[in-house]
């Protein structure tokens, strides 16, 4: 049960309140004319589906009605930040790499990486089976 | 193989089952296999078995990283049906139901199936119109389907609250006899025992770690107990098969989600048939150990974490003691969740990847149980062939590009 | 000290029962008294009784081995009548009441004498794990038959056959700090975080808080560790920032530090929830709690030994008996002999021996135990036999002997004679495992200690563990923990915390345990007697051996093949001996063998509790137009539609019967067609939208244009996904330049707003437009048929003349002295005014309007009729003729799409993907049934070749289909292979019952093509 | 928003008018218990306007119209000083004002005139929802049961109103004052909640004050 901030109501509100809309920052294509099938068919249905940090799109729905965006880790299911529409992540996969290097942060195997994850986050990284 | 039997089981008590064999070996992983299959889970090894079996290919390995039959296969409510609406999931999932029905035998290990029937039940009129046109389309497929009345439904289910007080009343249902439940992890257990004895390397504790790739064509994989060879390579990895298609240099059309189940204490037999409701939303069957197994929904974000968001156990819940008031002093026991890959149009995909020599058989969504063996089958044909099996091909994934998807959400609509 | 005389086993004086108060119960038709303060378990000892239950495998005798959540045996059924019945309730967690009914949940025809006992006996060596898989398989045939049998035999108890008389509710709490457990580190914990100013929850299981100080030996502050437990519950209990909720388990939890908390709150009073004040109280509450620090404390569980007939009544964990001296004044027994691995448990001896019973021997498996109860048993003369365990129990309904030797833990073997020593009571301990359930919930992954030889919880943001769940046992050590934990948790907040002094105890000095599990016997396991290690599922030493002989390695696969784990307690006494045995068998340590992993619920909770008020009336809300009251009053039968109750159809009575619904259907349709009719329309959903860019964002969520539609004119349109399927349509209305009121189908409501929304948030945020939702604002009443306009005209100000009010204006006045807007569409293809008024006067226009429409039979009509009539004129529902698969192109509905608006809609650029330029796409078309007496079925499948075998190639299906009163025959609407072209040709649709019907392909219009009726 | 069609929807005349609870009350009739721990009492044909706009351009025209400053800040409520006008912070372009019958059409008209060209909307949803008053001291359990939101008074002081969930149904909830709750519940819901709320309160005794 997600305790989500929610970066417009400015509190963390109960999980019941919200929706989850999917994979964030699929824009769509300027010009669908110009796009072959396999790119339309791209930008309907493929996405990234990682294991660990992951950008999703959520709505308040019970609440402001707002959309926004939450970065979280799929598996231990923390919740990294979130940020309004239109605004970009100040976390993502690749800044958490760079930040392991420098020593901050664990990063499990398969090139996962989580911040201030819990055993469980890292265990379920390394190996929990589908 | 030791042959399983009443009296050998005898022969074994009498000798204080100090001689059971072990029903499959842990060999060391082979430099060059003809077909490596990733992922140790039901469809994984009925794959493996099947390629023995009906193609000659013995000389498989199949990877996996934790323990056999403990993804999916452990974690779902064990439901078998064939009754999808489309001709092309019905096809599939018939192929199955068939061999479920002579799988004990075939494997000489009972898989417990238990042909109790499973009742989709309606409550609107477009519930009802939903469940007509499925049943129809059964019939004219050959799958045995029938469309009842509330009545009817009252007479196989006694306890089930078919009154007009319920907030959404049982109009009617469909109904399989052949349908049931089977006992999910003697499945994997029978498959892994069928394959090994065939002469299949079930490598256990063995994780791909990466694709060997050259020249667009799949060599080999990568695992943590050293690189593997082989041209074809088949991918059976429910809920990671996202992360195994990104080591391949691919996305998927896939999202896997947490689906959520629980079981209440053992209970003496109350109910003898599967109960599924999509407009209620809950589904119920009652195990062979007296545990009445309940499918909650889906969780709608992404989740590996094998668990899901409290509140849905709670509407699941809700939904069993609306149409089951008499359990409301049931308890609950456990709650846990599996990771499903679901597909946009809640079908699998069965496909050849850009990548040559190296197939995809995932995004079993909420229904991959109960196509264990046919998915088994109609994968391992594929992979002898080194193309599509007819059933499989309405799969590919190039129906996400095409547009020519099979949209089974109707069927589906309750996870299960 | 002497004994009660009806209760051979209650002591005179002594632990925390009322004497004053005797409660009068029934345990399998046997009547019995307990006292106020007992557990249905404890009253059960006192009165002698052993067997209390049947093991569900080989229907082995049971009896009572622990007294609290750990119990695997003493599982019944609870309830004096079926309503009440509660299947599977363990009798250690039952507080007594009087007029309690139990019984025991396996057992033919009784526990005492059981028949299937002879059974499990003679067929017990024919089960070994895993032997339903390797039998029952020929003839396959027979196999449900078998399952018939071995369902009988599964199972615990019975469910209730009667709906619950009582009631459950939820709170949602949220707090700083949650302490779980009410132990010594538990109130430690909570009095720190309360004195700090924290919100503090404490919860504890118990019917009583104060853990393991409720039978504790010692003393704290000097007197009796109760007291200071008293003293602190009622400081605690003083402070407005805390809620102690006692009778209350934390059952799971989830991520987020969300943990749900299961408060029994009438379960000690009866088994139906009585009233207080005349009102109804509640049975139990589960409480939702959002914590930001959560603390465990949750103690730790005794871990039994493993050893041959270890399940024969009489066989108890060593805390269990000190429990029901201490604390109950009941002991369980006579003659005691108690085997263990550790100083602590010396306690049961003492305490045994302290109330007059004789101890014949403490069996140490140590060489050289020196701790202080050590010492003081030795000092009372107690014989204590060292380097020994128990190795097997004899007797059959109770332990008659322990039978004795030196064993060699490491070899696993024994290392000496065996000497018999007669008892009727064997307590074991292994040791203690933290209670580790709730934080592995989460998933997190326990981490194995060797110097307490247990797990302890791993870590995770916003938990801390304290205490025996620490791994931390010595009181002092505990107390301080919890004052430690506590402020962790409050500085963890970010607000500095104050703890308490730690009251003063002396500490006892223990020497160190050994590990162990699984005692050896004479014989090897496989054939020594059984050696339990699950006792609720039967599960063996000699059955895990087996698993792993067969290949069954890890933790998980020998858990489900054996089903070590799996009972109503979850291996809370039995899982840490299993590992123990696996990693014998495989030659590996236990942490090498895996972690078990704990689901929710940690102790079994209601269904209704989980539901709390989300039943009966309350299951899912019922949304009422306001002219709901008027409908009900006209008998009107509902239709469920979304969670809107919309009237179905009006059965009128005529000449005392009541019509059918086809023959209401059919008046309604007629009244429509000749006269007027009325329909409540106001569940559809309606959408303000305003601002500069309205109408074109119109343009781009709706398949046609909107440049042009000026104010005071309305326009149908259709909603695609960006996959080109249809996902809903509605007429949107000009009020303004810059201002549209837009309509939506009834279900999609929600979802269309949201839709909107979606688009302009995510992608569009440029364009200056608001939407929002006035569905509940306006009440909508459909006036409909060749009357309408004369009947509308008598009680509005506005002007309907056909040329001042074309088809497809709206127009604004009153109507019935209310303002209205009017809109001149039609859905049933006549003469029809929407009227739209504020939803408070709905009740006062509707009634108005059938003052009025007397004298032209104004008819009220449903949704029912309202289907037949759109479907005579082709005009579809979405989700009824279209199911997510369908393109506007396949309803034939080009005219609605603006293929050359500059802006690329939604929806567009998938209609020309290769799927969807199939011609041979399922298409939308009208089906005429060659015998016009049939009514097509709705859902009926359609073939081009009626005479094709099975499996039939299908080429569309029926949609809708009505019997239509003004064409006299049945019609219907289907999706039909390239349908289009096919106009004219005969198709067939196979029945169930063998009938093959034959329709003609036509146009879906059946009525008025021209569209002149609705143009007049 | 010129080019906007403002519209009048209360009568001029006095038709009978029913409130959204008005069915509810009619099927049974409303509990008066004595003693009774939650009272609940409908205050009914309110005007209810919906505000939505950059803060900074409604503010001005929301203090010149109705002499409150709008709430900037998320989830909380301003009230004139009789108590009877309320501006309540729905979303950060979206304001609830709820003002006595009848002020609504002439307050909307004003608020138009004062916002001129800027970009807004105002809608009347006067008709499509009711407020529901809770008092009385079990009031604060009867929310814990219905609704996820934090209602513990140093959570939910006075001043603070928020959209929540409650139970199935989604209500806006308003601390006016020390000793009331006010719920903001939309018409067709308007049955449930009630019911909702008979039944949480039942064990504390409940009276419908009229």
């Amino acid at each position: 049960m997600f305790h989500i901030y929610c970066p417009y109501c400015e509190e963390h509100r109960e999980e019941e309140e919200f929706h989850p809309k999917g994979q964030a920052h699929i824009a769509r294509p300027a010009e669908p004319e110009a796009c072959s099938d396999e790119e339309w068919g791209d930008y309907l249905f493929f996405r990234d589906n990682p294991r660990g940090i992951h950008h999703e799109l959520w709505v308040h729905a019970i609440g402001c009605r707002k959309f926004f965006n939450i970065t979280r880790h799929t598996a231990s299911y923390e919740i990294l930040e979130t940020y309004k529409m239109g605004e970009q992540p100040t976390i993502t996969a690749e800044s958490l790499a760079r930040e392991e290097k420098a020593g901050h942060v664990q990063v499990a195997e398969g090139g996962q990486q989580t911040v201030g994850a819990s055993d469980a986050a890292l265990a379920s990284v390394k190996g929990a089976q589908g | 193989m030791q042959r399983y039997s009443g009296f050998g089981l005898v022969k074994h008590a009498l000798s204080h089952h100090e001689n059971w064999q072990r029903q499959w070996r842990n060999p060391t992983p082979r430099k060059e296999y003809d077909v490596i299959i990733i992922g140790g889970g039901g469809h994984g090894l009925a794959t493996a078995y099947y390629l023995a079996k009906e193609h000659g290919i013995t000389n498989v390995a199949v990877i996996e990283k934790g323990w056999l039959g403990g993804g999916n296969t452990a974690r779902n409510t064990t439901i078998v049906r064939s009754n999808y609406l489309w001709d092309e999931s019905a096809a599939l999932y018939e192929h199955s139901m068939k061999l479920w029905e002579g799988l004990s035998q075939d494997l000489n290990y009972n898989v417990m199936f238990s042909q109790r029937g499973v009742l989709n039940l309606g409550h609107t009129l477009q519930d009802m119109r939903d469940i007509q046109r499925r049943v129809n389309a059964n019939r004219l497929n050959g799958i045995d389907s029938e469309a009842l009345d509330a009545q009817q439904v009252q007479e196989i289910v006694p306890i089930l609250d078919c009154s007009k007080r319920a907030r959404y009343p049982v109009m009617g249902a469909s109904w399989q006899p052949r349908a049931g439940v089977a006992r999910h992890d003697a499945v994997a257990w029978g498959f892994a025992r069928g394959a090994d004895a065939r002469g299949v390397d079930i490598l256990q504790q063995t994780e791909v770690t990466g694709f060997k790739i050259l020249d667009g064509r799949v060599v080999g994989v990568h695992t943590n107990r050293g690189d593997i060879g082989a041209k074809t390579v088949g991918c059976v990895a429910a809920g990671n098969s996202g992360v195994l298609a990104r080591m391949a240099g691919f996305r998927l059309p896939l999202e896997s989600h947490p689906l959520q189940a629980l079981v209440s204490e053992p209970l003496k037999p109350v109910l003898d048939t599967v109960v599924m409701s999509n407009h209620v939303h809950g589904y119920i069957s009652q195990s062979d150990k007296g545990d009445l197994v309940i499918g909650a929904g889906i969780d709608g974000y992404l989740g590996y974490g094998q668990r899901g968001s409290y509140s849905t156990v709670e509407h699941t819940l809700q939904a069993i003691v609306e149409m089951f008031p008499i359990f409301s002093r049931v308890r609950m026991n456990r709650q846990w969740g599996g990771i499903v890959d679901t597909c946009p149009d809640a079908c699998p995909i069965l496909s050849a990847t850009p990548v040559k020599g190296l197939f995809f058989n995932c995004g079993w969504g909420t229904g991959g149980f109960k196509a264990t063996p046919g998915s088994g089958h109609v994968f391992a044909a594929t992979l002898a062939k080194g193309q599509a099996h007819p059933l499989a091909a309405p799969f590919s994934i190039d129906r996400f590009h095409t547009g020519a998807l099979v949209d089974e959400h109707g069927a589906a609509g309750v996870a299960h | 000290m002497s004994q009660s005389p009806s209760q051979p086993n209650r002591l005179a004086q002594g632990g925390q029962v009322d004497r004053s108060r005797t409660l009068n119960f029934t345990f399998n038709g046997k009547r019995y008294s307990g006292h106020a303060g007992d557990t249905l378990a404890s009253a059960l000892l006192a009165n002698g009784v052993d067997i209390v239950n049947r093991s569900f495998k080989y229907s082995r005798p049971r009896g009572i081995v622990a007294a609290g959540a750990e119990e695997p045996n003493a599982v019944v059924q609870l309830g004096a009548s079926e309503a009440a019945q509660v299947p599977n309730v363990r009798a250690t967690q039952q507080a007594l009441y009087d007029g309690l009914t139990a019984r025991s949940t396996n057992g033919w025809p009784n526990v005492q004498r059981d028949l299937m006992g002879m059974v499990g006996k003679v067929s017990g060596a024919f089960m070994p794990p895993g032997f339903y898989y390797k039998t029952f398989m020929a003839p396959a045939s027979l196999w449900m038959t078998y399952e018939k049998y071995i369902r009988k035999g599964a199972g615990l108890g019975n469910s209730p056959t009667e709906a619950d008389p009582d009631h459950y509710d939820h709170m949602n709490r949220h707090c700083d700090v949650l302490v779980v457990g009410a132990g010594p580190a538990g109130l430690a914990a909570a009095l720190t975080a309360a004195r700090s100013g924290s919100r503090v929850i404490l919860c504890d299981e118990q019917e009583a808080m104060g853990g393991s100080l409720l039978d504790s030996r010692e003393p704290i502050d000097g007197a009796p560790a109760v007291q200071w437990v008293e003293r602190t519950l009622e400081a605690l209990g003083a402070m407005d920032n805390v809620t102690l909720l006692p009778r209350t388990t934390a059952n799971g939890y989830h991520d987020h530090n969300f943990v749900t908390l299961h408060e029994r709150r009438t379960e000690h009073l009866g088994d139906t929830a009585p009233t207080r004040d005349g009102r109804r109280q509640v049975r139990s509450r589960l409480h939702r709690v959002r914590a930001r620090q959560v603390v465990l404390a949750t103690g730790t569980h005794e871990r039994p030994l493993v050893y041959a007939n270890n399940d024969v009544p009489g066989n108890l964990v060593a805390g269990a008996v000190s429990t029901y001296i201490r604390r109950y004044g009941v002991v369980p027994g006579n003659r005691l002999v108690l085997s263990t691995s550790n100083d602590h448990a010396y306690r049961a001896a003492l305490d045994w021996h302290e109330a007059g019973r004789e101890v014949v021997a403490i069996v140490d498996a140590r060489a050289n135990p020196d701790g202080e109860l050590v010492e003081r048993a030795r000092a009372l003369g107690i014989r204590v036999i060292t380097d020994s365990a128990v190795i097997e129990a004899k007797g059959a309904n109770r332990v008659s002997a322990a039978r004795v030797a030196k064993i060699d833990a490491q070899l696993f073997t024994l290392a000496g004679r065996v000497e018999e020593l007669a008892c009727d009571t064997i307590a074991s301990s292994g040791g203690y495992s933290p209670v580790i359930h709730l934080s592995s919930h989460t998933g997190t992954r326990p981490l194995w200690r060797d110097d307490i030889l247990g797990f302890v919880p791993g870590t995770l943001k916003g938990m801390t563990s304290a205490g025996g769940a620490q791994g931390i046992y010595a009181l002092p050590a505990v107390i301080a923990d919890g004052i430690d934990a506590g402020s962790q948790a409050v500085q963890a907040n970010g607000q500095s915390a104050e703890p308490f002094e730690a009251p003063l105890v002396a500490p006892i000095r223990e020497g160190e345990s050994v590990a162990l599990y699984q005692i050896p016997h004479e014989k090897p396991t496989l054939r020594a007697p059984k050696q339990f290690v699950d006792l609720q599922n039967d599960v063996s030493a000699a059955g895990i051996e087996v698993a792993t002989r067969e290949g069954f390695e890890s933790i998980e696969h020998v858990k489900r093949y054996t089903v070590m784990g799996f009972g109503t307690d979850q291996g809370k006494l039995g899982n840490i001996n299993g590992m123990a045995i696996v990693a014998r068998c495989l030659r590996r340590t236990i942490p090498e063998v895996g972690t078990t992993v704990f689901r929710p619920n940690y102790t079994p909770v209601t269904f209704g509790a989980i539901v709390g008020r989300h039943c009966r009336e309350l299951f899912d809300p019922e949304r009422y137009t306001a002219l709901h009251q008027w409908h009900v009053e006209q008998g009107a039968e509902f239709e469920d539609v979304g969670q809107w109750k919309r009237p179905w159809y009006f059965p009128r009575t005529v000449n005392g019967k009541k019509e059918s619904m086809h023959e209401a259907v059919a008046r309604e349709c007629l009244a429509v067609r000749e006269r007027v009719g009325i329909l409540d329309a106001s569940t559809l959903g309606k959408i303000d939208i305003q601002g500069p860019d309205a109408r074109e964002f119109l343009g781009r969520v709706y398949t046609n244009k909107w440049a042009k539609l000026a104010p005071g004119r309305v326009r149908y349109g259709l909603m695609c996904k960006d996959d080109g399927m249809l996902m809903d349509d509605g007429t949107t209305s000009c009020l303004g330049e810059n201002h549209f009121l837009m309509t939506t189908t009834t279900g999609g409501a929600a979802g269309v707003l949201e839709w909107l929304e979606l688009w302009h948030q995510t992608e569009w945020p440029e364009l200056d437009v608001y939407f929002n939702s006035v569905t509940d604002h306006w009440a909508t009443m459909t006036v409909t048929g060749p009357d309408a306009r004369k009947l509308l005209a008598e009680i509005t100000d506005i002007d309907l003349d056909r040329e001042a009010f074309k088809f497809m204006d709206w127009r604004e006045g009153t109507v019935a002295g209310v303002p209205a807007r009017v809109f001149r569409i039609s859905f049933t293809g006549e003469l029809s005014f929407e009227i739209n008024v504020q939803a408070n006067y709905a009740m006062h226009v509707w009634k108005t309007l059938f003052e009025h429409g007397e004298k032209y039979q104004l008819t009220p009509y449903g949704t029912e009729t309202m289907h037949v009539l759109r479907a005579e004129k082709g005009l579809i529902i979405v989700g009824q003729d279209t199911d997510g698969s369908v393109t506007p192109e396949d309803l034939g509905m080009q005219w609605a799409i603006g293929y050359d608006k500059p802006f690329a809609w939604i929806g567009k650029r998938a209609l020309s993907r290769s799927d969807t330029r199939r011609t041979d796409r399922k298409q939308f078309v009208g089906l005429k049934p060659k015998d016009p007496k049939v009514v097509l079925e709705e859902g009926a499948q359609i073939v081009f070749d009626p005479k094709q075998a099975i499996p039939m190639v299908m080429s569309g299906h029926v949609t809708s289909s009505y019997y239509s009163p003004s064409l006299g025959q049945g019609f219907a609407l289907a999706v039909v292979k390239g349908g289009h072209e096919r106009m004219g040709d005969t198709v067939y649709l196979p029945m169930v019952d063998g009938t093959v019907h034959e329709a003609e392909i036509v146009s879906p219009v059946f009525i008025d093509p021209k569209g002149e009726r609705q143009n007049v | 928003m010129s080019d906007v069609r403002e519209f009048d929807t209360r009568p001029a005349g006095h038709p009978s008018a029913e409130s959204p609870l008005a069915w509810s009350f009619h099927r049974q009739a409303p509990p008066r218990e004595a003693g009774a721990g939650v009272t609940l009492r409908e205050h009914a044909f309110l005007g209810h306007l919906v505000l939505r706009g950059g803060a900074i351009v409604l503010d001005e025209a929301v203090r010149e119209v109705l002499g409150i400053a709008l709430p900037a800040r998320p989830n909380t409520l301003a009230l004139d000083d009789g108590g009877e006008r309320s501006v309540q912070w729905l979303a950060p372009d979206e304001w609830l004002v709820i003002v006595p019958a009848g002020e609504e059409f002439t307050l909307e008209s004003r608020l138009r005139q004062a916002l001129g060209q800027a970009h807004f909307s105002i809608v009347n949803v006067s008709g499509g929802q009711t407020l529901i008053e809770l008092s009385g001291p079990q009031a604060r359990e009867v929310l814990m049961k219905s609704t996820t939101y934090d209602v513990h008074p140093q959570a939910f002081p006075v001043g603070k109103g928020v959209t929540v969930v409650f139970a199935k149904a989604s209500v806006v909830l308003r601390r006016p004052r020390e000793d009331a709750w006010e719920l903001v519940v939309r018409r067709s819901f308007a049955d449930y909640c009630y019911r909702w709320l008979l039944d949480a309160a039942g064990e504390y005794g409940v009276s419908v004050a009229r």
